[in-house]
């Protein structure tokens, strides 16, 4: 049981360090700053939704684990509001007002 | 380290000025300007006791926070030379709140005005500033004290909020933040070689590690930018020549000395062990030019408020003349003793004599509505108390017998010429010369008949009474018998056992 | 080991590109992610308690500080003050910051070993304190007067930014209005943010008597939690001159001196708990402080108050 | 050895901060300059207290503690010297 959790840990973190992998060379790569948002909130949410449930199994209690899924959500609630944010700014400020 | 009696007081001295400070917020200008006034015999009862039980017990007086002891806790320690800034502070700050009720006064009815509500939690943020600088035995608790001096000393500079000023106080805060930061990365090291802060405890370990050594350099370059010694001066003359009149004689009487005395704490007291005269020779050498340049300054400016800012960049120098000669001898010896009573003298007529010429300053800017020297004829004949009180700070500045300026320069003169170094002996004749020429200066113009002396505008006699007080104190002072200066030698740390 | 190589070089390449950088909006956001890494750092060097201020203040509030100043200043952000210095004198300053930079490092690699520590003095000292949290043990009893005095240099600087206010505002609510944003994201955060982060606030402050955490993390919090809405033009910050707002800021710092000298006159020492007392005296202190150092914190990013503000 | 590492960044920091207070002219990065030194010395602070672990402690807390204040304090004056700057960037409008 500990051989299967330590595994799916194992497996679910390694994915998603490799989608913060991809997600920071969208970054440095990619030519617009739309893409580039694009590139950095997918790699937000599923990098660290990964490794969230990756952690999941190696928690002490239900109170850890309501941590680590409030973690994910806050970091998803303020990507999910400032990506917008972001794109509107640079979209020029006659599209902002 | 032992708690001692009326170890009380000290601390009062420092925490009823900040719970004053904090609850004028709330109160508003009107009642935070009666609070103040409120305070100040307190305050100067609290300095007067702590004066009289450090010169009865003839011992530094010690209050431990929390009862916790150091290296541990934290602990205030009151010694003569703390007692004697302490009653300076307290009459200081006295003279310029009766002084400031013209200016920043408001009256029954009136609505809160923007200079008024910061000016009296400002003045009192001062006041605890300057009780704790000198008190305090913890060096992160004077970094604390430190900040808290400048925060409130940075807005004064710019409380009538012309883009002047504002530039001057920005320019302050930029050496005083810099100065700042290199205090504390002091700090850092000093913990890391000796796992405490306390500088009594500091001196008996007479640390002599590489870290303590750079921790001492960087932080006395960083004290040095806050008491605006030459080279790192270029701040103080128009943040203090730009000033209101009441704040401009806080700055330069007090504030600086916060970062002074315990500049001496450090040299003396921490790195008592291991003198270091050829650093103090450059000290010294830095107050020289200081005392030169400062004083050619102000011979040449045209403006009043700016002279007597430049005479304290001068005056500043003085005080660094005591650091090769006790360096130089041992720390129990005749010659020591005169040279740290000649600094202490220097730190307290200075604080009398300049805040009273930046309020007779004050006084004649407010009445002939400019501080063009050249133009101040008729002052004389219109304002002639102001002229004295000018006159006789001018005095003490310039150390003419019998005065607190004449036997500061007189006891570090000897002392010169005590430890065999004549040449600063030379130093403070030739500062004395220049000091006559730029008071003298003033004087003459303020004596000629002047065309255009103006119409006496109504002002308080309050203001050229509490002007005139601390001039005259400053003179008195070298009315006392030396021996009277044996309060500033309680508790030196370099001669404790 | 190699994770804190990269780590270091990161936030020294980060510093670097900060304080090199050529527009100021460029360097603000180098900035922040310094602030960011930082407190990674702080998290290897076993201090999650300054990891979270570090974060929170370091990077958060200076953060919105500085981001908002950039804005304002517009063009005159980048504008030099004086003449910038020459490529003699530049590389004169380089080579002497190097030296400093130099000396420190050899200093700290010459400390003392075995390092001294007061490590073990508070760990004895500590159960007097009722107290887990050793770090909080420091802060409210063994040099509980360097916080007192750290919470009066927060009240001072609440009245050192308000006198700076231009003439004819005075009175007046601080702050430029800020515009509002209506339905869009921002909005959205405002409203949603706020109740989960007092929450986490009075979470973290709870537990800093005994875990990491404490009044600075929750402060810092709480005052996000109040900028937000404003920044969203959702919330109009009281006018200055309203009293209990000046009573906010100044509670906790009277609270505090107020048992000072309670305990002066009843136990014989400033600061000094009654026996079994120094935990809900501290724990009642913190509360009220935390409270005063947010409302300051939040009025110290706002800044002085503005004449076009709404009276 | 982590503690070596971040003390070396620390005086790292130290010397990047002091020459961008020294050479930049613009007032928000020199400000900026000043809390990048900040920086770098509270982590000297951070690797005393690691250096200073034992009785069961993983850091000494005292300079710990020391660091938290400072954060604060250096806060405040950024806040300050933010607020001269927009003041006078405003009048020069």
């Amino acid at each position: 049981m500990s051989l299967l959790a330590n595994g799916f840990t194992i497996v679910a973190v390694l994915a998603g360090l490799v989608f913060f992998v991809a997600g920071t060379a969208g970054l440095l790569r990619f030519p617009d700053t739309s893409s580039r948002l694009h590139a950095l909130t997918k790699a937000d949410h599923l990098g660290l939704g990964l490794i969230v449930l990756g952690l999941l199994p190696q928690v002490g209690g239900v109170g850890e684990a309501a941590r680590l899924l409030a973690i994910w959500a806050l970091v998803m609630l303020s990507s999910a509001a400032v990506g917008p944010m972001i794109a509107r700014l640079t979209r020029g400020q006659e599209g902002a007002e | 380290m032992q708690a001692t009696g009326w170890g009380a007081l000290p601390m009062l001295a420092v925490m009823l000025p900040v719970l004053a400070m904090v609850v004028a917020l709330p109160l508003g200008a009107r009642r935070a300007e009666r609070l103040t006034l409120a305070m100040l015999p307190a305050g100067l009862a609290l300095a007067i006791g702590t004066a009289v039980a450090v010169q009865v017990g003839g011992a530094p007086v010690v209050h431990l926070l929390g009862h916790w002891s150091p290296p541990l806790g934290l602990a205030f320690r009151a010694d003569g030379l703390a007692a004697a800034m302490l009653l300076t502070a307290a009459v200081v700050i006295g003279a310029v709140a009766i002084f400031a009720r013209a200016d920043f006064g408001t009256k029954a009815g009136q609505p809160e005005r923007r200079e008024a509500f910061a000016f009296w939690p400002l003045l009192l943020a001062v006041w605890s500033a300057i009780n704790l600088a000198v008190v305090a035995n913890d060096l992160f608790t004077l970094y604390v004290a430190l900040e808290l001096l400048t925060f409130a000393a940075m807005p004064l500079v710019c409380l009538d909020g012309s883009r002047t000023t504002m530039e001057a106080a920005l320019r302050y805060l930029m050496f005083a933040l810099l100065g700042s930061v290199l205090y504390l990365l002091g700090v850092a090291l000093i913990y890391g070689a000796c796992g405490t802060l306390d500088i009594t405890l500091l001196a008996r370990m007479a640390p002599d590690q590489p870290a303590v050594i750079l921790a001492i350099v960087l932080m006395t370059v960083g004290l040095l930018a806050k008491t605006a010694l030459l080279p790192l001066h270029l701040w103080l003359p128009p943040a203090h020549a730009g000033a209101p009149a009441a704040a401009s004689a806080v700055l330069s009487a007090l504030v600086i000395k916060g970062s002074f005395v315990l500049l001496l704490r450090l040299w003396f007291g921490v790195m008592a062990g291991q003198p270091m005269p050829g650093a103090a020779q450059i000290l010294a050498g830095l107050g020289a030019a200081a005392i030169l340049l400062g004083s050619v300054a102000a011979l040449r400016e045209a403006r009043l408020k700016l002279l007597v800012a430049y005479s304290t960049v001068a005056q500043i120098g003085y005080l660094f003349l005591m650091f090769p000669l006790l360096a130089s001898v041992a720390a129990d010896s005749q010659v020591a003793a005169m040279a740290w009573s000649g600094g202490a003298v220097q730190a307290v007529s200075h604080a009398f004599a300049k805040a009273a010429m930046f309020l007779a300053a004050g006084i004649m800017a407010a009445r002939f509505g400019h501080d063009r020297i050249v133009e101040l004829g008729g002052a004389g004949r219109a304002m002639p108390v102001t002229l004295l009180t000018f006159g006789l700070a001018g005095l003490s500045l310039m150390g003419v017998p019998p005065s607190g300026g004449f036997a500061a320069k007189w006891l570090l003169l000897s002392a010169a010429i005590g430890a065999g170094q004549w040449w600063w002996a030379l130093v403070v004749l030739g500062g004395g010369l220049l000091t006559g020429g730029y008071v003298y200066r003033v004087l003459a113009s303020g004596l000629r008949a002047g065309e255009g002396a103006p119409d006496p505008a109504p002002i308080a006699w309050q203001r050229d009474g509490v002007a005139l007080g601390l001039a005259v104190i400053s003179v008195v002072l070298g009315f006392l018998p030396l021996a009277a200066f044996g309060l500033v030698q309680v508790g030196r740390l370099g001669v404790l056992p | 080991m190699i994770a804190d190589l990269l780590l270091a070089a990161a936030i020294a390449a980060v510093a670097t590109g900060s304080v090199l950088a050529r527009r100021a909006f460029t360097a603000v956001a180098l900035f922040i992610a310094y602030g960011l890494l930082l407190s990674l750092a702080w998290v290897r060097l076993a201090a999650p308690d300054v990891a979270m201020t570090e974060a929170a203040i370091g990077a958060g509030l200076s953060g919105v500080l500085l981001l908002g100043a950039v804005r304002r200043l517009g063009p005159h952000a980048d504008a030099p003050a004086n003449l910038p210095p020459g490529l003699l004198l530049t590389a004169l300053i380089g080579i002497g910051c190097a030296g400093v930079a130099a000396a420190l490092g050899a200093a700290i690699l010459w400390l003392p070993e075995p390092a001294p520590t007061l490590a073990p003095q508070v760990a004895a000292a500590l159960p007097t304190t009722g107290l887990g949290n050793a770090v909080t043990g420091v802060l409210m009893s063994f040099r509980g007067l360097d916080t007192l005095l750290e919470a009066a240099v927060v009240v001072l600087a609440v009245i050192a930014v308000w006198s700076l206010a231009p003439d004819g505002g005075w009175g007046s609510a601080p702050g430029a209005r800020q515009p509002v944003v209506g339905r869009g994201p921002l909005s959205l955060l405002a409203r949603m943010l706020p109740p989960i982060g007092i929450v986490v606030a009075a979470h973290i402050l709870w537990v800093g008597a005994d875990a990491p955490g404490g009044k600075f993390q929750a402060a810092a919090i709480l005052a996000a939690m109040w900028l937000l809405p404003w920044l969203a033009g959702l919330a109009t910050p009281p006018r200055i001159a309203a009293p209990w707002l000046r009573m906010a800021v100044v509670a906790g710092p009277v609270l505090f001196i107020v048992v000072g000298l309670a305990g002066a006159a009843v136990e014989g020492a400033f600061l000094a708990y009654p026996p079994g007392w120094a935990k809900p005296l501290i724990k009642s202190i913190e509360v009220v402080l935390t409270a005063s150092i947010a409302v300051a914190l939040a009025l110290l990013v706002m800044g002085p108050p503005e004449p076009d503000a709404p009276r | 050895m982590s503690a070596t590492i971040f003390g070396l960044l620390g005086a790292a920091l130290v010397g990047i901060g002091l020459f961008g207070m020294l050479v930049r002219v613009s007032g928000v990065l020199r400000l900026l300059s000043f809390n990048v030194l900040g920086g770098g010395i509270f982590l000297v602070f951070g690797v005393v207290a690691r250096r200073g672990a034992g009785a069961g402690l993983a850091g000494d807390p005292v300079p710990q503690a020391l660091v938290l204040t400072g954060i604060v304090v250096a806060f405040a004056a950024t806040t300050l010297a933010v607020a001269l700057l927009l003041r006078l960037g405003r009048d020069g409008e």
